[in-house]
């Protein structure tokens, strides 16, 4: 390893730096650009063609803001959390490839920082870092909403990474990996005549299950409960402002790019695409359709925006527990059931095998009753804690402190104390 | 710039890449360096979670902590594991533990209570100052003596014999990448182990739910007899003691 | 071996630089002029009681139900990564392996589910 | 890349199904009974579910490998369960007790079975008298004389919990459904540890049968004695798990395996100093002591033992101590027996403190469970007599021990559960005062199984007591006969103490007629079986024992 290696890490580095953070100033603009489309406004149209210079403008004034730290705030837990909030959320992007491979010379460059053994495991640590970030912006913030703001969106992260961190699994069974460039180059080629051999297609579901945590996992409408304004302020952030905000805020926004691009990464073949021309335009295509594809979920990332309205709270945590966590789950055995099915049988033993699985499934949708919310014996519930009707008015999701006068009086036979 | 670069490359370039025979890789000095810009943070950031009194601040050192642990694992190229210590330890134990600072409000900074047993102090550092001492040895054993039964170069292997313990090396053992290594060893010498795991996961399962659940029907906490009698909310509203519970306890 | 690290400890410097830098070169364009009111937290208008603001009161145990319920739920997921190394080469072996250990932890799942672990209200 | 060729295909493990059947009875059994107590209302369909999908892959068994015991047996299993679940549906506990109940029974039956598999493989002169030894799983699971009679005392132990818990628990308002699963996860724990010949299964066999007991310790939950066990158990548990865990990993920085036979050998090929070998095993000690309730790891023992639900004080004490000692056994008598010079004094002085500090600590206690507790302190201590002989006799010493232990503890605590049911309160000496006279039947009993402990001649904690100690003489401690024999004098004390006051005084001025006892049938099978074994062991079958405990004294190598 030469000084010229380590030359070319930086360069690659800052070369996702780069992209990375520009994708977050223009993605500030896009969002507001495409939301006011769609609510028949205008949006940003001031600064440099078509209002482009607005986040520009946005950073610079919260630059020159006084920056106000609440009275009794932990000092330096709450310069910690936007640090950590933002610094997770660049160097997450460290293994997602963001173009192809090239040979300058003697050297083979490939526009991907890091390719480690562990390879989209990195995402989903950094993933539960960022977490951190946020619970501890709440906490250190010395205040009430922040505080819960900052609980309830840990809560909400790590129940959507579970479900997250199963349908990243089904990928690595699909791809037999967890290096991204290995999961990269087995969606090369076509699945059958134009169609590529994109995950998305195979991996439906855990597409669909990776897409909604991940709207999740970056708190971004319909899933933007900790930033709830109607209950709780801001959220995490209510007592941020200045620099630190502005760190929070793009932290958020880098998610969301980093989000899209690991979806890229695993679901839409990465930078693959038809490769023609001179070896120039070889070498910059791959990153141009990295680039095109990422912004394709961004505009959805908005859309959503602007489309759905919130979640309530405990609907939120009912979707993620109840729907995803348990699909998740049978979608990896499934996955890895067809692996093995594809390596060792014939297809017409598959055909046969189908046929007594879909029986099974018949069975098992008989049986759906065991599934039901919760277990009552026959007679004694009703009561208290059993399903809440639908139509119940209580507010669902507010985190209030539990008194002991909540219990239910009906709770007669209690455990005998002090034998 | 360049010379930044340069002196980084030569740094590394100490770093024996591969080494051909398979056997231990020596430390290079980049190892060296991190070795020990990480051990005194480590230390540091465990001395600190004992003595920080604000109970948030120690979890977050422990925090710290967690993470150059894990680093130290990526130094020793067990890359897996750096990321489950990441992913469960710092991502998951370590939630909970905050949320359970900071939720029950025990963040503030308490007095320090007095020992209750007359001399506790000094025995408790007579005893911690033992097992760092059992520790040390345990740890500096290696460079002491013969002191590992592990013949570790081919040649002391055949010299030894029968009683040979040969080890693996680590690049033998990374060979197919460290993920793989792992699984290789998981899934068929350790697969009894794996699977009780689960069992112990059920366990715990059990044990958040008996122990944290608030609220619990009254029929979970008898057998079905009695309680079917009549529904709970006709009972509810009857003066305590009619129950067909207590009737039946104080039959 | 330890150049392999090296791509992402250059940007973990580089992030590290931009965020630092952002804020202390914030801190010095800034004007500071605090004063009491403007340094107290923010309650929607309500004078804020320092006593009460954090820590005063107590939360519902299903934060921590929902905490312990995902390290348990983490650590399987965890298993499943090398596995998904593996399972080509393990074929029926290896799915069987892992249906055992998924099938208990469904099981758990189940268990906490139809217990009431997961409901918010 | 030259090397990857080198590298061996995965080689798929062969399943020694035999070898861990009696953990997959018990571990499946309670997953069985979780599920039938999870599905509530529904829980026939559940069962039938399990029934379908048992028969299903019992037929597949049958069919391909045209055996037929084995799978007829588990699709007889299987219908069982169902006949049983559709006879009880609307009686949850008491399914999963009979549920319970049924596994550590079959347990006890699959052991037996393996039992009389192995006893002819030894060659040699040991054939006939030695269970043969056998370490398979990868090395993870030992067939051998020790972990086959550890499992059935564990599994007997369970069994008698399962019916003194049941009238108790109901009574208690605690007979959550989790109860038997639990109890029987802490069983497969057990047996787990008892039959581990790799460390990597003794740390997580401990952590399964530590986290149920932790659970169980803590089930009546609004009882503050209950909580503050849990507590102080889980906390003291957890650090003694560490030190275990820090003593495994030095074992394996000096051998270079996890193998508890394989690092035995490389132990003994080392050279001195060994320092990082004594560190290692110093460790151990401490990790193991803290389970079997040594002084001085016993402190958490006498609160975690007055605060958890009787019947389960009564399975902590004896089952726990008998796993915990097989796997000490196996990793110290068995494997570290070349570093016998370093651990041998330890545990000598160790079993002295032990024996002398739970007697003369046990004396003091008014709270009978309390007095209980520390005497059980006491006879991890006569245990730990067999222990240092390092020799057959001194194994065979142990596992007799253990099992009679099993039967007086439970017993005793049995009876203890018995009253508290009716007095809705601890029981403290007094409180027992004129018992003979209101309620012979149980007092005799209470009596029978206290004077067992004592070790009086004509009981089986004679037979027990005379084990070890004979063991010891030959292994050249008398000295340490010598302070358990004064220990012993001392604990006769306190049982005798609580034996007069029940037949020798009256019942206290002022206290009110109590209701005669009503002993639920569980209860009376539970103390009656116990009774029964004691007498039966003591006075007609001692030989029988000590010669299967005799046969029993082997370990994997």
């Amino acid at each position: 390893m030469d000084w010229l290696d380590v030359l070319i890490i930086v360069a690659v580095a800052v070369g996702a730096f780069a992209l990375w953070l520009v994708g977050t100033a223009l993605l500030i603009w896009g969002e507001r650009r495409v939301v006011a489309k769609m609510q028949s406004r205008v949006g940003p149209n001031r600064l440099g063609p078509a209002g482009l210079m607005q986040t520009l403008a946005d950073g610079a004034k919260l630059f020159f803001k006084e920056d106000i730290a609440p009275a009794n705030a932990d000092r330096w837990v709450y310069l910690a959390a936007p640090m950590v909030s933002a610094v997770v959320a660049l160097v997450t992007f460290a293994v997602i490839p963001y173009g192809g491979t090239f040979t300058i010379g003697d050297r083979q460059i490939s526009l991907q920082v890091w390719d480690p053994d562990v390879g989209l495991l990195w995402v989903l640590a950094m993933g539960s870092i960022g977490v951190y970030g946020i619970v501890l912006a709440g906490w250190s913030s010395g205040s009430k909403y922040p505080l819960l703001g900052g609980v309830r969106s840990s809560a909400q992260m790590i129940s959507y990474e579970l479900a997250m961190g199963l349908a990243v699994a089904a990928v690595f069974i699909y791809t037999g990996s967890l290096r991204a460039s290995d999961i990269v180059a087995n969606q090369a080629g076509t699945l059958f005549g134009p169609i590529p051999a994109w995950h998305v297609i195979p991996m439906a579901p855990a597409f669909v299950l990776f897409f909604i945590s991940a709207v999740a996992e970056t708190q971004r409408p319909p899933f933007d409960l900790p930033e709830a304004e109607g209950e709780l302020v801001g959220g995490f952030n209510t007592e941020y402002s200045g620099a630190k905000f502005a760190m929070i805020f793009l932290a958020e926004f880098m998610n969301v790019i980093t989000m899209s691009a690991v979806l890229v990464t695993m679901f839409l073949g990465g930078p693959n695409g038809p490769l023609f021309g001179p070896d120039i335009v070889r070498a910059v295509l791959p990153t141009i359709y990295f680039v095109v594809k990422v912004g394709i979920f961004l505009f959805v990332f908005i859309w959503l925006r602007a489309t759905l309205p919130r979640l309530r709270y405990d609907r939120l945590m009912d979707l993620g527990w109840k729907v995803m966590l348990p699909f998740a789950l049978l979608w990896v055995m499934a996955t890895g059931f067809s692996v093995v099915l594809r390596e060792t049988t014939e297809r017409a033993t598959v055909i046969r095998a189908a046929a007594i699985g879909a029986a099974v499934a018949a069975v098992l949708f008989f049986l759906a009753p065991l599934f039901s919310r919760r277990a009552s014996e026959p007679g004694g519930g009703g009561g208290d804690g059993g399903a809440r009707p639908l139509d119940d008015p209580r507010p669902g999701g507010e985190a209030l402190p539990e008194r002991a006068g909540d219990r239910p009086s009906t709770d007669r036979p209690t455990e005998e104390v002090g034998v | 710039m360049v010379a930044l670069a340069t002196a980084v490359g030569a740094v590394l370039a100490q770093t024996p890449v591969a080494d051909p025979a398979g056997a231990a890789a020596s430390t290079g000095a980049a190892e060296f360096w991190v070795f020990w810009i990480l051990a005194p943070l480590s230390l540091a950031a465990a001395v600190s979670m004992v003595v920080l009194r604000n109970p948030v601040h120690a979890a977050l050192m422990l925090v710290v902590n967690f993470f150059t642990i894990a680093m130290f694992y990526a130094v020793l190229e067990a890359q897996f594991l750096a990321a489950v210590q990441i992913i469960v330890y710092a991502g998951a134990i370590m939630v909970l533990f905050l949320f359970v600072l900071m939720l029950l409000g025990v963040d503030r900074e308490l007095p320090t209570r007095v020992a209750q047993i007359r001399g506790q102090q000094p025995a408790a550092l007579l005893l911690g100052a033992l097992l760092f001492a059992a520790l040390a040895v345990g740890v500096a054993g290696p460079f002491l003596g013969a002191d590992s039964a592990c013949n570790a170069p081919p040649d002391a292997v055949a010299a030894a014999g029968a009683d040979a313990q040969p080890c693996v090396g680590l690049a033998a053992a990374n060979e197919e990448g460290n993920v793989r290594g792992v699984a290789r060893l998981l899934f068929t010498d350790y697969v009894w182990p794996f699977e009780v795991t689960s069992v112990l996961l059920v366990i715990a399962a059990i044990g958040a739910m008996v122990l944290g659940r608030r609220t619990e029907r009254p029929e979970d906490l008898v057998d079905g007899r009695g309680v079917r009698k009549e529904p709970l909310r006709a009972r509810a509203a009857r003066p305590t003691g009619s129950t067909a519970l207590d009737r039946e306890a104080a039959e | 071996m330890l150049a392999e690290y090296l791509p992402v400890a250059v940007l973990f410097v580089i992030a590290f630089l931009f965020v630092a830098l952002s804020l202390l070169v914030s801190s010095k364009l800034g004007p500071s002029r605090p004063n009491p009111v403007k340094n107290a937290a923010y309650e929607s208008g309500i004078i804020p009681d320092p006593e009460t603001a954090v820590g005063g009161s107590r939360f519902p145990v299903r934060f921590y139900l929902v905490a312990m319920l995902f390290i348990i739920f983490d650590v399987e997921a965890v298993f499943l990564y090398p596995w998904a190394t593996v399972l080509r080469d393990l074929s029926w072996y290896g799915l069987a392996v892992m249906g055992v250990f998924v099938a208990l932890l469904f099981e758990s799942y189940y268990y906490v589910l139809r217990k009431g672990g997961l409901e918010w209200d | 890349m030259t090397l990857l060729a080198q590298i061996p295909p995965l080689q798929i493990p062969d399943i020694a199904w035999s070898a861990i059947s009696p953990e997959l009875v018990l571990f499946g059994v309670g997953i069985l009974a979780l599920l039938l107590d999870t599905a509530g209302p529904q829980r026939l369909q559940a069962s039938f579910l399990v029934f379908g999908f048992a028969a299903a892959g019992a037929g597949y068994i049958a069919l391909s490998t045209e055996q037929s015991v084995l799978p007829g047996l588990v699709g007889l299993a299987a219908l069982g369960q169902f006949a049983l679940t559709a006879i009880w549906r609307d009686r949850p506990r008491l399914l999963s007790a009979l549920l319970a109940a049924l596994g550590f029974a079959g347990a006890i039956g699959v052991t037996t079975w393996q039992w009389g598999a192995y006893s002819g493989r030894l060659v040699g002169a040991d054939a006939a008298t030695f269970v043969g030894t056998d370490s398979l799983l990868g090395g993870m699971v030992a067939v051998d004389g020790v972990a086959l009679f550890t499992r059935v005392t564990v599994c007997l132990a369970g069994l008698v919990t399962v019916p003194l818990s049941f009238a108790y628990a109901e009574e208690r308002r605690i007979h959550r459904g989790e109860y038997y699963p639990l109890l029987l996860f802490a069983a497969t724990g057990m047996t787990l540890l008892a039959s581990s010949a790799d460390f990597i299964m003794v740390f997580i066999a401990i952590e399964v049968l530590s986290l149920s007991l932790y659970i169980l310790a803590g089930f009546a939950k609004r009882d503050l004695n209950s909580q503050e066990a849990a507590l102080k158990y889980f906390l003291l548990g957890a650090f003694s798990s560490a030190l275990l865990l820090y003593g495994i990993a030095l074992v394996y920085g000096v051998t270079g395996s996890t193998n508890i036979a394989e690092a035995g050998r490389a132990f003994s090929s080392l050279d001195a100093p060994q320092g990082m070998a004594v560190a290692a095993m110093a460790l151990l000690i401490v990790g193991f002591g803290f389970k079997t309730a040594i002084v001085p790891f016993h402190m958490w023992t006498p609160d975690v033992y007055q605060g958890a639900p009787t019947p389960i004080t009564g399975f902590m004490a004896a089952a726990t101590k008998a796993a915990a000692f097989a796997a000490f056994l196996r990793v110290f008598v068995g494997a570290f027996a070349p570093l016998q010079w370093s651990w041998t004094p330890v545990l000598w002085v160790l079993a002295a403190l032990t024996m002398l500090a739970g007697a003369i600590l046990a004396v003091v206690q008014n709270d009978v469970k309390r007095m209980l507790g520390y005497s059980a302190v006491a006879h991890a201590g006569y245990v730990l007599i067999g222990f240092v002989a390092v020799n057959r006799a001194g194994v065979s010493g142990v596992l007799v021990y253990l099992l009679i232990y099993t039967f007086m503890s439970l017993g005793s605590f049995g009876v203890l559960a018995l009253l508290e049911r009716r007095n809705h309160k601890a029981m403290a000496i007094d409180d027992l005062r004129g018992l003979g006279r209101r309620d012979p039947v149980p007092a005799g009993m209470l009596a029978l199984f206290l004077l067992s402990l004592a070790g009086i001649p004509g009981t089986a904690g004679f037979v027990a007591k005379f084990a070890v100690f004979r063991a010891g003489i030959e292994a050249g401690h008398a000295a340490l006969v010598v302070i358990a024999v004064v220990s012993s004098v001392i604990a006769a004390f306190f049982y005798i103490r609580v034996i007069v006051a029940m037949f020798m005084e009256d019942v206290p001025e002022g206290v009110a007629a109590e209701a005669p006892l009503a002993p639920s049938t569980g209860m009376s099978a539970g103390i009656a079986f116990s009774a029964a074994v004691m007498v039966a062991f003591g006075t007609v079958l001692p030989f029988l024992l000590v010669d299967l405990a005799d046969q029993a004294a082997t370990f994997v190598s």
